[in-house]
């Protein structure tokens, strides 16, 4: 009854966040092939949107959720808000990025959040642009990193995990000598990235270091106009923690045949091209063709951070709370 | 002393339409929600409630939220308080237009508001919160006190000058016992937005400050974790409900002296005008500099933003000028339902007649949106609005019904107050003269209200076109609105996103400004007409 | 013909009407008197359906109005504050009540020219060229004409004004009470007329009703109260000055001016006059001492001390305090009343 | 002493008052009549500082006021319509311009004057018990008696009544009168009292002040101003009822009555008579048709038809429309005017 189809059209209903967006060439062509025709609800952030899922399970909202990401998925899986789905294109994907054994998530890109950073400030500066997470505490880089607030935001979140995965116990001490050295945090990835960072196209930000994603340097160059030569930021690989995004089929939803057709399109050649350009984000099939700038400018690094996702389910909370008495009070 | 109005089924209309309309919008969703926090195993277990009065941490939040709001609401007024008086007292040339730039900052998100504020160095500390809330709210005083401002009946003031009192003394002794109802309504509002206010806390105050709107974002949205939200939800309430009761005292008995308005009785004379710009100069600096700083950015690159205003950015669902009519479509619509279901409201609870609790609680119970989280309400809406003939979770009126919850409240409190001074000898001689009560209403009531109509129609098309926390909950890529596309375009890195978000901010601005500048030129031709022509 | 029965009203604590019985025929005109206070505006209120009645009865040609709403029972009220619409201007004021009943022209009440009617009653309170003014930008006397002329505008089938002329001037005032008179008794329109100006309700009305205190004290044809007010009470009200406490013997009240008929078999009696009643004259029975002298334009009036008691006495011309004069009393005139 | 000079007031197009003169002195009672409209009103309130004149000085004492703002000048100003303040109680009103003159109360004897003061006042016009009550639930009468206690209050140095007793009943009427009076006289308080009720103008006032559409039409003593009214306007508004346009000779004016000394070199003259100085008389000397009667208490007023055109005249009786009566005059106290 959510998904509302009208007269005879068949309508499968996808519930996401709001990052979510897909070119309408692409959706029209899995119109064409299934006769699915797809709606979009967008219901917030990555965690608001689960949480609605979660919410609304008795009667689902919609026939698919897009957008859990590694750091939520044990959450939708303890919520069993997803129904049992074997993609057709599954055994191809890579195994690390198969986080769930059960067969119910299925992965379809994943990015990197990295530190990134101003390459123009640093030039102008001839200071060499740090390359690891320790290197952030030494004093030639005081105040010059802007971090989000991993309470209110998953990059802020990723980037947390990232030092846990880095300096395991020692996590809590490394973000007190960030402190001392003069991190900045603020509330959300739009206020660091495009308020604080100096590196921005426009910004007034004055810190040449934020957390944000491996994509994002192509990003910069995607969308000025006209388009530079070279990136004017950069990622650096060492601080990169991985997120994958996950999709599902929800359980009890009105039209299961579409949503398994929509996952496997997710997956098919067509969808996982377009995923650089609208999301910024990388597919997880192999030997998928990145556009030009992706594969100029963007960084994929070889061995980046990771937790499992029972990991970061179980000390999520815990995280957040010891960071923000560290960090914050 | 009253005229019976005969037909109570008449008034049981007016009166039931817009209850039930917050009933079902609001308080069911939002019972239900709580009810999920509360409910475990069949049993009520308030328990938490008590956890969160009992956890420092969680009672420095409540004391933060109550003190940052009660002192946002006394700065408001100290900045908005002379203006609205010279406003609403002088004739000069530019008035209705600066009365439209005082209402602008009503629509704009607080993302791109934050980004001005810090290009002006105010961030991060509880006076760029302030200042913030100052800047959202000053309009909100502006209108609603001058629109009874400016119906007061002179001559007690005369009175009081010939028996000795200054002009402070007269203003404190005559006008502002006259002005207290609509002083109380407009802090009201303005002390309930400050204290649900969610992204200014966010964005200008930095992550150190938590108030109880944050924590409930992130129980609710984050973490899932109801109870601790239904809890915090509560406390929230009970701090509202408190503080509208404060309000309701202050607010007083009835005074039967509100007249027509007459717009700008006294011109500004040379010595008056230092006086007047004096008394507009904190409003007008506080507004106008973020505004302008805004403006200028827009500008940058060649004003990309305006030259592509059409285009669809990659990847995106809609133009900036799709948001924009999409949200210009929905703000008519909650415009109408807020208004009708507003004066039926407001009508209701001032007819003469005996006041029973019923009409009091009315009062109350529509200002209660504003005093409860967004998140609160958009989770209660999933989890309601599931099966037919309800189905709205994923209607496109789901987006003008919220909007005209919050709206809703900005009716009621404006015009209220006016209605409560229309002096009831003005409707028993109507009612004399063989107008039947929908006659006495539209002869009396409406031409006196017609300007605070006028301006809550204005402040709820406004809200409408700025309204963000609660549409992000149930907005649809066809019916994106303009604050969100703005925020989507803010989310993605690149100067081209950067520029569209900055453009839409000002035109949304700007078409704020138009619509006060309408609502203020056609309220005063208005009265001006009826002098002249009746 | 409006008829009241037993009528009261209550404000919280205060009786305003206590008991109130009152007819008034076609064409007829009752003057209602009383001190401030004494539950004359309550008692139009109430008539207009503005007051509920806490007991009592309101008919309309025998049927009750009860239950009709004010706006039903085309009953018209001139307001004592006026009331105007702050909103409307004077034409507006005006046939506001024209535009209300014009909604539903009737086939025998055919919907009237507004404007005609307007002007002629603004030509009647003499404020032609008024109609586009603001109310509150007229002087209180144009404002109070202006609710007269909306009171008439719409021919109410009972009028009932509460101090319609007290704040215009003597000449605008004679000129309006005698268009009143006019309109009235052309209209043949019941008429209940609250005034302060005992000039005014003597001159314009059939019957006078005076209140006290809520109470109906006094209700007669207008020259028989004035001659025989029934109560020492009324006769005050009604300008009796001077009171005199007299002996009585052979049913006879003995004056110093000559002997009146005793009202009832006590032994003293109350005997009033009204100021013009006693006379300063070289023959005057009683010898007097003057105290106060007041110009009154065509006599004096002058406070005197006799052996009776002070006086209030007329003269032709002024005397010095302390100078002792005659006083002849109109004993025709007096009024007589148990002590 | 108050001093107005050539005050003019200007409302738009209106000229309310045009280049007035005035002075009030210490003591002085000044009636201001005029008919609605005529600017009594305006004058009051420019006086106060309420109204900005357009030309026109006004001093007290010798200086000028025009730079002192109203609170300052310790005017005291009773409004037409009361302008009570609605928020307040009876007292509240009363006490509010003894509160702001900045009386401290005292740590021993808190605020002792103001109580004392408010009861005084209050007992004056007869409103004792009626602190608490609310204004908007005072009758007519009651509410302007609470208007002018409020004035009295603070004893103002000039003391400005606009009809303060226009709503109240006779026998108030004539007890504040005389208060009033006393009161003035015992503080020396200059008045400037409007009123319509010529009775009280003429019984209060030492100079009496006559204004015509703005401006000053006849201002003298109170007396002067009766019998010699002037200009016809004025007359007419004192009460000149019957206007006769007679022929001159030998700079004597020819009436039915009898000679009168003519005012100037013309060959007619107007002159005019006041009901009370016409009267209906057997041995009269113009001979009268009956038009109107009309019952005026102690006498009767009747419009009739004369060879010299209408007249109106007192009788002691009613007579029948169309009877034939003898009219006699008092010539003596004719007023005889340019025709
Ligand atoms: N709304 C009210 N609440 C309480 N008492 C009232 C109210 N209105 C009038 N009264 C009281 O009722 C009594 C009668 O009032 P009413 O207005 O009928 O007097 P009135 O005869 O018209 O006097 P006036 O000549 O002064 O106008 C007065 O004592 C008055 O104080
Ligand atoms: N605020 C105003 N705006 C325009 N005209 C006004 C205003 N106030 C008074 N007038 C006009 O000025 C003239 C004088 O008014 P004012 O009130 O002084 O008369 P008044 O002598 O007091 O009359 P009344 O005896 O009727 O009270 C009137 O013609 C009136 O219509
Ligand atoms: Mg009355
Ligand atoms: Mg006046």
């Amino acid at each position: 009854s959510s998904s509302g189809s009208t007269s005879g059209a068949r309508t499968v209903t996808l519930v996401t966040h709001d990052s979510f967006a897909v070119s309408k060439p692409v959706l029209r062509a899995f119109t064409t092939a299934t006769g699915w025709k797809v709606r979009i609800l967008k219901s917030g952030d990555a965690g608001a949107a689960l949480n609605q899922v979660i919410l609304t399970k008795a009667a689902p909202l919609g026939d698919v959720m897009f957008g859990v990401d590694n750091t939520f998925l044990t959450r939708a899986l303890d919520e069993d808000v997803f129904a049992s789905f074997s993609a057709r294109n599954l055994k191809e994907i890579p195994r690390e990025f198969r986080l769930d054994s059960t067969r119910r998530a299925t992965p379809i890109d994943f990015g990197d959040v990295c530190v990134n950073a101003d390459r123009k400030w640093f030039a102008d500066r001839r200071l060499p642009i740090p390359k690891t997470l320790r290197e952030l505490t030494g004093s030639q880089y005081r105040d010059l990193l802007v971090v989000e607030n991993p309470a209110t935001s998953s990059t802020g979140l990723a980037f947390v995990a990232a030092t846990v995965a880095e300096f395991d116990d020692g996590w809590l001490d490394y973000w007190d000598r960030l402190r001392a050295n003069g991190v900045k945090v603020v509330d959300g990835w739009e206020e660091a990235y495009n308020g604080e960072f100096s590196g921005a196209a426009g910004s007034t930000g004055t810190r040449p270091l934020v957390v944000s994603y491996a994509s994002s340097p192509p990003a910069e160059v995607f969308f000025a106009d006209p388009q530079p030569e070279t990136a004017p930021t950069e990622a650096l690989d060492a601080t990169c923690f991985r997120q994958v995004e996950f999709a599902g089929v929800l359980r009890g939803a009105a039209h299961p045949d579409g949503a398994r057709a929509l996952i496997d399109f997710m997956l098919s050649r067509r969808f996982q091209q377009d995923l650089p350009l609208t999301m910024f984000v990388v597919p997880v099939m192999p030997n998928t063709p990145l556009p030009p700038v992706f594969r100029k400018f963007a960084t994929v690094p070889a061995d980046p951070l990771t937790l499992t996702p029972e990991r970061i389910g179980r000390d999520r909370r815990d995280w957040i709370s010891q960071w923000t008495e560290h960090v914050l009070r | 002393m009253t005229a019976r109005v005969p037909i109570w089924w008449g008034r049981a209309l007016l009166l039931g339409v817009p209850l039930a309309f917050v009933t079902v919008f609001f308080i069911w969703p939002v019972g239900a929600i709580l009810g999920r926090g509360f409910v475990v195993r069949g049993g009520v277990d308030l328990s938490p409630v008590g956890e969160v009065l009992t956890n420092a941490a969680l009672r420095r939040v409540v004391g933060f939220t109550i003190w940052q709001a009660a002192l946002s609401t006394v700065a408001t007024l100290a900045v908005a308080l002379p203006a609205t008086a010279v406003l609403s007292r002088y004739r000069f040339r530019g008035r209705a237009l600066l009365v439209a730039v005082l209402t602008m900052p009503f629509v704009l998100p607080t993302v791109v508001v934050a980004t001005a504020f810090r290009a002006l160095g105010v961030h991060g500390s509880i006076g760029a919160i302030v200042i913030a809330h100052t800047f959202f709210n000053v309009a909100v005083v502006v209108r609603i006190v001058g629109a009874a401002w400016r119906g007061l009946d002179s001559r007690e003031e005369d009175a009081a000058r010939v028996l000795g009192a200054g002009p402070v003394r007269t203003f404190v002794s005559v006008t502002l016992p006259a002005l207290r109802p609509a002083l109380a309504a407009a802090a009201s509002i303005v002390f309930l937005f400050c204290f649900t206010s969610f992204g200014v806390i966010l964005v200008l105050g930095g992550p150190r400050f938590a108030t109880l709107e944050t924590e409930i974002y992130r129980q609710t949205a984050q973490l899932l974790d109801l109870r601790t939200a239904a809890a915090l939800s509560v406390v929230q309430l009970g701090a509202v409900v408190i503080a509208l009761g404060v309000a309701g005292v202050m607010t007083g008995r009835n005074r039967g002296s509100h007249r027509l308005p007459t717009p700008g009785k006294i011109p500004a004379r040379i010595g008056s005008r230092a006086r007047v710009a004096a008394a507009l100069a904190p409003a007008i600096l506080l507004v106008a500099t973020p505004l302008l700083s805004l403006v200028r950015s827009s500008l940058a690159h060649g004003g990309y933003g305006y030259s592509h205003l059409g285009t669809t950015p990659f990847g995106a669902a809609g133009s900036p000028a799709d948001a924009l009519a999409t949200s210009l479509r929905i703000a008519a619509v909650a415009t109408i339902l807020a208004v009708g279901l507003g004066l039926a409201l407001a009508t209701a609870v001032t007819r003469p007649g005996r006041r029973n609790r019923v009409v009091r609680l009315a009062q109350s119970v529509v200002v209660l949106p504003l005093g409860v989280s967004a998140v609160t309400v958009g989770f209660g809406f999933l989890i309601v609005f599931d099966a037919p003939p309800l189905n709205l979770r994923t209607s496109w009126w789901i987006i003008p019904i919220a909007h005209a919850l919050v709206a809703l409240p900005f009716v009621v409190r404006g015009t209220v107050p006016i209605l409560r001074a229309i002096d009831p000898r003005q409707r028993e001689a109507a009612a004399i003269l063989g107008a039947r009560p929908w006659q006495v209403w539209r002869e009396i009531d409406l031409r006196l209200i017609g300007r605070a109509t006028a301006v809550a129609a204005g402040f709820a098309f406004a809200i409408s076109l700025g309204e963000f926390g609660a549409t992000l909950f149930i907005v649809r890529p066809e019916t994106t609105t303009a604050p969100v596309a703005i925020f989507r375009f803010l989310s993605r890195p690149g100067a081209t996103n950067v520029d569209q978000a900055m453009a839409l901010s000002v035109i949304l601005m700007g078409i704020t400004g138009v619509v006060a500048l309408i609502g203020e030129r056609s309220a005063n031709t208005r009265s001006a007409s009826t002098a002249r022509a009746g | 013909m409006l008829r009241v029965t037993a009528l009261s009203v209550r404000y919280g604590e205060t009786l305003a009407l206590d008991r109130v019985d009152l007819t008034v025929g076609r064409g007829e005109i009752v003057a209602v008197l009383g001190a401030s206070g004494s539950g004359k505006t309550t008692l139009l209120r109430a008539i207009a359906g503005l007051e509920h009645p806490t007991t009592g009865a309101i008919t309309w040609d025998g049927e009750s109005v009860a239950h009709t709403p004010p706006h039903r029972r085309g009953f018209g009220l001139m307001f004592q504050d006026h009331a105007l619409f702050s909103h409307l201007d004077v034409r507006g004021n005006v046939e506001f009540g024209l535009r209300m009943r014009g909604r539903r022209p009737r086939p025998d009440n055919p919907r009237p020219d507004i404007s005609a009617r307007t002007r002629d009653v603004l030509d009647l309170v003499r404020l032609a060229g008024f109609e586009r003014r603001r109310v509150d930008q007229l002087s209180g006397g144009e404002q109070q004409r202006v609710a007269l002329a909306r009171t008439l505008a719409p021919s109410p089938r009972l009028l009932m004004l509460d101090e319609p002329l007290a704040s215009v001037d003597r000449e605008q005032r004679e000129h309006l009470a005698s268009e009143l008179h006019r309109i009235i008794r052309v209209a043949a329109m019941p008429t209940l007329l609250v005034t302060h100006d005992l000039d005014e309700a003597f001159t314009l009305a059939d019957v006078v009703v005076v209140l006290d205190r809520g109470r109906v004290e006094r209700c007669g044809p207008a020259r028989t109260v004035w001659s025989e007010p029934g109560s020492i009470t009324v006769a005050r009200f009604l300008g009796v000055a001077t009171e005199l406490i007299l002996p009585v013997a052979d049913r006879t009240v003995r004056t110093p001016w000559g002997p009146l008929p005793a009202p009832a078999a006590a032994d003293r009696a109350w005997v009033g006059f009204r100021p013009g009643d006693l006379r300063v004259d070289r023959r005057g029975a009683v010898t007097a001492t003057v105290r106060e002298v007041w110009f009154r334009r065509d006599h004096f009036l002058l406070n005197v001390d006799t052996e009776f008691g002070p006086m209030t006495a007329t003269g032709p011309r002024s005397f010095d305090p302390g100078a002792t004069v005659g006083i002849h009393a109109d004993v025709e005139a007096a009024v007589v009343l148990d002590a």
